[in-house]
């Protein structure tokens, strides 16, 4: 039993941490106990996190080729799923490389913040019914904060590498990142409202109907805006191979670069967990107590097929049309979802807490995202038609020019 | 002594050393990219004394706005100007702003130290501790049970905490600064705007 | 019994006349400007029915108190304390007469001013102008309070600025309206001071229950303690009080030292002169002493100098208007004159002989300067050197000039005649003040000079061979090389003047001729009008509160001197200047025969020379001016630039501190508050607990 | 950890930002210095409504969110004040091709 002269913790309420924490603290004194279950949670998130993202990357290169028409790795191990291990152990035996006119410090610190970003947003994801690490009272936001650390990642990585088109990639992706954490921000207030909590398993338990029927324009807005901030095809300017070489990670090599990719995979898997959890209703499913783990993952597995579909349907979009998209499409609409979400709360008795009142919501809010996006649409198609903007006179919002000292 | 408070004294020393150790560096450091990489670190620092304090809120607001907008604006800036390897100069005034930043730590050191501060009682201070930690949520059932079991609570002190939260503050007692700082926000969204449109462009 | 309203709307017609005219006529409607004309015309007839109802409401208002002054109550204006600055409504006979004379009279210069005006393009402007001009006068009779009057007094001088200068694109109109604003400014500030050592008398009036600025009060204030009266106003002090009212009059009037913008005024338009020359401007001054009457009393010293004044400019304006060629010019020199027969009568106590004067001379001052314009308006030039012999085409305006002469002369049994009798005759039973003796000999030889020099004003016009008109006399300015004339237009048309202009000439001649009997007749026996003996006095000396005017009965010896008198000038004058039909054209001035005396009166006693030469430029601008300038220069501008050197030059030393560098000056700024916090620190102990 | 441990880290990070503020002559760093006062004076705050019991605790337990209000509040501004400076800061720089303090002295005159 936990006891309480070891003081309260944020874990109490975690099944997993009370198990091994009353196991070890049959024999050992309390603190030590408390460390061990801690450290063993943790490891148990690394990992996780970790191995997500390599069973992620086999699984979007399979897809991948199949959308290509092509097999996509299936040499090593059963459909190939081993090929991301060997990839790994690839890169381990590589030269790591730091470039002569790096600064060392950040260039070594730069994927070691990745990875901790990645992993700090796990923390307060619920994987089953009171299975998240912390379940903070302020989920959504601590989420945004962590995955705004990448940002300074980025800058560290394209200025620690001493490269121009490390610079320019790190320019584009924090540009592109800072701008669209303005819609991604107003687009979960909807969802925020609604559920009136920020914390993810009350999110979770709000969801009479998935949000993403109550929601639509919002989740039509976080997917896009994640897809940015992931630098995710069609929004992958920040790495784009044509353009800038690999962008932000062109000088590294060896663990490093294997740590980035890891960080990356692992962001599109706690991206689609957190989508799962704000959109589709998290764990719920029949036998919820019990299988709640596996409608999850399913429905994780889901958003990170269809975060490999985007990539494969759609062409990379210019650094311009990126930020018009963001401040012309996306802000708008997110200001139209937020007015009607609060419209709507306001005048539904219980603040949209009940299901007839979500499926109210969904009766008003389906049509507008259905009227509202390819109205917006047509708008930006009508901006980005090529030779609607004079050449010479381009202007490329949110990207600086470079200073060639 | 609990061993809540020892972890918490530890965090405490080491976000300490940390923060002073990294405002240092910010201020000292030639390199203006190591400086902004510092500052970030003062930042988190702060998150974590925010956390220590049982403002959670703030802490995420914390991380939200220093490091992921402020310190990278930043960065922005620095790298639209020269020099940054050796840019964080000092000026002439470094005697000068040595001895006023200690006496003003003296003076502030012994205002700190020699004021008797109305502390909060004992008794508040599991209600206090809570209303803070859950500063943006209506209170959960689970935390207001905390709050019984900590036998803090009365029926009245019970209705006051369901309703104690930063929102209600601000939409209540502090609505005038509230929208004075949105038009603040209004104004310097403007004037950014304006600044940083390069000149002979109306 | 008329109602406040009633008699607000006396003022207000006008003043609504004005404000449409200006406001929506002349910016909006300029094309039918007519429109202006005809409703100042009408508002002012229904003034002046409204004003007649009014004068026969004071005569009638009670038996007990026949004359007295209706009673209005006053409106808070402004409350500064003990002072309380009230508008209100003062209708006594005299206003109620002064009422009758602007509105009939103004109504009479507008109808005709719409035949003398019509080609003008700035036809609206005039009426504009026309209407702030009565509706200023009329405000100022209508006055209870004494700022209210000089507020209104200060229109009056405004509004006859902006019509002296009417038209202001001729520079001699321009300087003749400075000229009139400013000599007459000379004497609104003898007011003003008046009016402010009243108002710094306002604690004591209040003590003794009055209101400084309050007229009534004011004559109440005047009156010795013995009589009754309160004594608050007296000795010296009553002396310059009235003195400088009476220079405000005399500037407004045209008394002696400030005479010399009137003959100047003739640049406006002839309607205007009229209207100046006979109800408002000049006569405001007359009507300003008269109003203030019960306390001139009280100070003999003032009123010495208000009569001998008086008397020297009804003198001294006659002998210069003796060789004056400018018909216009001639009339305003008679007008002054005239004044100073008002002025010296007012002075020797004769109140109601110098309103009843002014009421008849309203009349065919008026009629004369309309008959003057009419003449213009044949003939194209005010010179009489250029007219003659207009006899035989404009017999209506000969006649009606006839008639106005032969008034001004004062001829029984015309107008001019009763009134100005009255005043001789007054004088004159004030004979044992040496200052009245005196009076009287300038007055007599005034009424000599005055039938010649009307009489040669008549010949020269009217009789004779005519001249040539304005046509000549720009033909002759171009031969002799001199700058063209102003006023003179080269278009002659020898023909009578349009009925709209004839109809009120006839009616202001037919007030000329009865005016006399109808208000002041001196026996009441003619059977067909029953109108009272001395009505007139009578009734103006009742409205007076303290003071008693004398009331001289008809003396036929009087009448008999005064008559030859002006016989024997009219006789001189036709000796002098009767021409028959059709002889030799003569030019020659026979005046000039005098060669230094007459070169002294067409230089009007070279005053203009003096104030504007030795006064202005001299004395003024070299003297006093050069003094203040070195005053200001060494003594002003040196102490002030001691006062800027010694901040300047601890101000250089304080820029040292200012280096532009944010820093430096945070770096002060957190030593301030380090001082602050320590100070705090080591004595604020003692706040704390 | 007591009030007053926490009040003097505060203090020093406020005197360290001092210090920058005056002494560096980057403007940036300038700019840097005083977010560090900024976020000693949000410590300031959050530690004072954590231990000390404001005006009217007993009335309303709400009462003890007051630091963490202004702490929003001075978030807000800092956040406003760093946008417009460091558009001052480009702007500064596009004229002079400078972002030395000491250079700018057009304050001077």
């Amino acid at each position: 039993m936990f006891t309480s002269h070891c003081g309260e913790s944020i874990l109490r309420e975690n099944p997993l941490f009370r198990l091994i924490y009353d196991g070890a603290s049959s024999f050992l004194p309390c603190w030590l106990s408390y460390l061990i279950a801690g450290m063993v949670i943790m490891l148990i998130l690394v990992n996780a996190v970790l191995l997500g993202a390599a069973a992620i990357s086999w699984m979007e290169r399979r897809l991948l080729g199949r959308f290509h028409n092509r097999i996509g790795p299936n040499r090593w191990g059963p459909f190939g799923t081993l090929q991301p291990i060997a990839d790994f152990i690839k890169l381990l035996t590589k030269e790591d490389l730091i470039p002569a006119g790096a600064d060392r410090i950040a260039f070594t610190l730069v994927p070691i913040f990745m990875v901790l970003s990645v992993i700090l947003m796990t923390a307060v994801i619920p994987f089953a019914k009171d299975t998240a690490l912390a379940d903070l009272n302020v989920g959504v936001l601590y989420f945004l904060a962590v995955s705004s650390l990448t940002a300074v990642a980025l800058f560290m990585a394209g200025w620690s590498s001493d490269n121009r088109y490390a610079l320019f990639g790190a320019a584009r992706g924090v540009a592109v990142l800072i701008s669209y954490e303005v819609p991604v921000v107003l687009s979960l207030l909807g969802v925020v409202m609604i559920a009136g909590s920020m914390s993810l398993g009350t999110i979770v338990q709000a969801q009479q109907v998935p949000f993403i029927l109550v929601q639509p324009l919002a989740f039509f807005l976080f997917l896009a805006g994640m897809s940015a901030e992931l630098n995710r095809t069609p929004f992958d300017v920040a790495e784009a191979e044509s353009e800038i070489i690999a962008g932000y990670h062109t000088e590294y090599s060896g663990i490093k670069f294997a740590l980035i990719q890891a960080a990356e995979f692992g962001g599109v898997l706690v991206v689609a967990a957190l989508i799962t959890t704000l959109f589709l209703g998290g764990w719920a499913g029949p036998f919820a107590e019990y299988l709640g783990w596996l409608w999850f993952l399913l429905k994780t597995i889901l958003v990170v097929a269809l975060f490999s579909w985007i990539r494969a349907t759609y062409p990379r979009l210019r650094i311009d049309q990126i930020m018009g998209f963001c401040w012309k499409v996306m802000l708008p609409l997110s200001l139209i979802n937020l007015a009607a979400t609060t419209l709507e709360v306001f005048f539904l008795p219980d603040s949209g807490a009940t299901t007839v009142e979500q499926w109210i919501m969904v009766g008003i809010n389906l049509p507008l995202a259905l009227v509202c996006v390819p109205l917006f649409g047509r708008l930006m198609r009508e901006k980005a038609r090529p030779g609607s903007s004079p050449a010479g006179a381009r202007v490329v919002p949110g990207v600086p020019t470079i200073e060639s000292s | 002594m609990l061993f809540q408070d020892i972890v918490q004294d530890v965090v405490f020393w080491v976000l300490s050393v940390a923060a002073i150790g990294a405002a240092l560096g910010v201020v000292l450091v030639r390199d203006l990219f190591r400086a902004v990489l510092l500052l970030a670190g003062v930042f988190i620092a702060m998150a974590g004394f925010f956390v220590l304090l049982s403002a959670e809120f703030l802490a995420v607001v914390q991380v939200l706005i220093y490091v992921g907008a402020i310190s990278i604006l930043f960065i922005f800036a620095i790298m639209l100007t020269r020099n940054v390897r050796q840019g964080n100069l000092p000026n002439r005034l470094q005697i000068p702003a040595v001895l006023f930043s200690t006496l003003l730590l003296a003076a502030l050191v012994v205002v700190a130290t020699s004021t008797e501060w109305n502390l909060i009682p004992d008794g508040a201070k599991t209600g206090v501790d809570l209303v803070q930690t859950q500063s943006v949520n209506v209170l959960s059932p689970e935390a207001l049970e905390v709050l019984e079991r900590a036998g803090a609570l009365s029926d009245e002190e019970r209705l006051q905490a369901e309703k104690a939260g930063l929102a209600d503050l601000l939409i209540g007692p502090f609505v005038l600064p509230f929208e004075a700082v949105s038009v603040l926000l209004l104004a310097a969204l403007i004037g950014g705007l304006a600044l940083a449109r390069p000149p002979g462009r109306a | 019994m008329p109602s406040e309203a009633v008699v607000w709307s006396i003022l207000f017609l006008p003043v609504a006349a004005f404000l449409i005219t200006s406001l929506i006529i002349r910016p909006f409607l300029n094309r039918y400007s007519l429109l202006s004309g005809l409703l100042l015309i009408l508002c002012l007839a229904v003034a002046f029915g409204l004003s007649l109802w009014a004068l026969w409401a004071v005569n009638d208002a009670d038996a007990a108190h026949r004359g007295a002054s209706l009673e209005f109550p006053v409106h808070t204006w402004l409350d500064l304390g003990s002072a309380q600055i009230q508008m209100g409504l003062l209708l006594d006979p005299l206003t109620a007469i002064m009422l009758v004379v602007v509105t009939g009279v103004s109504l009479m210069i507008q109808i005709y001013s719409l035949g003398y005006m019509r080609h003008d393009p700035s036809f609206s402007r005039y009426f504009a102008y026309m209407a702030l001009f009565t509706a200023a006068m009329l405000g100022l009779v209508l006055s209870v309070n004494i700022l209210q009057l000089y507020a209104f007094w200060e229109l009056v001088g405004l509004a006859s600025y902006l019509l002296i200068g009417f038209w202001h694109d001729r520079p001699a109109a321009a300087a003749a309206a400075k000229k009139a604003f400013i000599v007459t400014r000379i004497g609104d500030v003898g007011f003003l001071l008046a009016i402010i050592f009243l108002f710094f008398k306002a604690d004591e009036f209040a003590a003794a229950g009055l209101n400084a600025l309050h007229i009534p009060d004011i004559w109440a204030a005047a009156q010795p303690a013995l009589d009754g009266g309160s004594g608050i106003l007296a000795g010296v002090a009553l002396t310059w009080v009235t003195l400088g009212i009476f220079a405000g009059a005399a500037g407004k009037s045209g008394q002696f030292p400030l005479h010399t913008w009137l003959p100047d005024a003739m640049e406006g338009p002839t309607p205007v002169s009229a209207l100046i020359h006979a109800a408002t401007m000049v006569a405001a001054g007359v009507f300003l002493v008269g109003r203030f009457f019960p306390v001139f009393q009280q100070t003999a010293q003032t009123m010495t100098v208000v009569a001998l004044i008086g008397g020297f400019t009804a003198f001294m304006a006659a002998t210069m208007g003796l060789v004056m060629n400018d018909i216009k010019r001639v009339m305003a020199y008679s007008t002054i004159s005239q004044l100073g027969y008002m002025m010296a009568a007012l002075g020797l106590g004769a109140y109601g002989a110098a309103l009843f004067h002014l009421f008849t001379h309203a009349f065919f001052k008026a009629l004369l300067f309309l008959c003057a314009g009419s003449v213009n308006h044949a003939s194209g030039t005010f010179n009489m050197r250029y007219m003659g012999g207009l006899r035989r085409q404009m017999p209506w305006t000969y006649l009606l000039m006839l008639i106005g002469g032969l008034s001004l002369v004062g001829i029984v049994p015309l107008a001019g005649f009763w009134s100005k009798d009255e005043i001789l005759l007054s004088v004159w039973m004030e004979r044992d003040n040496p200052a009245a003796q005196a009076t009287f000999v300038l007055l007599i030889v005034g009424v000599l000079l005055t039938a010649f020099y009307t009489f040669r004003m008549i010949f020269m016009t009217f009789h004779g061979q005519f001249r040539g008109g304005g046509e000549q006399e720009l033909k002759d300015a171009e031969e002799a090389q001199l700058p063209l004339p102003s006023g003179v237009s080269g278009q002659v048309h020898l023909a009578e003047s349009p009925l709209v202009m004839l109809a009120p000439m006839a009616f202001l001649g037919f007030f000329a001729v009865v005016a006399g009997y109808l208000a002041n007749p001196q026996w009441s026996a003619l059977p067909l009008i029953q109108v009272p003996k001395h009505w007139i006095t009578e009734y103006l000396g009742e409205g007076l509160t303290f003071a008693q005017p004398s009331i001289p009965s008809f003396s036929f010896g009087m009448a008999l001197v005064s008559t030859v008198v002006a016989l024997v000038g009219i006789g001189l004058a036709a000796r002098l200047y009767s021409r028959k039909q059709g002889e030799a054209i003569d030019l020659v001035e026979p005046l000039e025969r005098a060669r230094p005396l007459h070169l002294l009166l067409t230089n009007k006693y070279y005053l203009d020379y003096l104030y504007e030469d030795l006064i202005v430029r001299r004395w003024f601008y070299q003297g006093l001016v050069a003094i203040t300038d070195w005053v200001d220069r060494t003594l002003v501008d040196g102490f002030v630039d001691l006062l800027g050197g010694t901040f300047r030059t601890s101000g250089r030393l304080v820029t040292a501190l200012q280096t532009g560098q944010v820093q430096f000056y945070g770096t002060f700024l957190i030593f301030g508050a380090l001082v602050i916090l320590v100070a705090f620190l080591i004595f604020g102990r003692g706040i704390r607990s | 950890m007591s009030l007053e441990a926490l009040l003097i880290v505060s203090a020093i990070l406020f005197a360290i930002g001092l210090y920058g503020t005056l002494a560096r002559s980057n403007v940036i760093a300038v700019l840097m210095s005083l977010e560090i006062m900024f976020n000693a004076v949000n410590l300031t705050l959050v530690a004072l409504a954590k231990f000390v019991a404001p005006q009217g605790l007993q009335d309303n337990l709400a009462n003890a969110l007051t630091g963490q209000v202004f702490a929003v509040f001075v978030i807000t501004v800092a956040a406003a004040e760093i946008a417009l400076g460091l558009g001052i800061v480009l702007a500064m720089y596009r004229n002079t091709e400078s972002v030395d303090l000491s250079q700018a002295t057009q304050l001077r005159n």
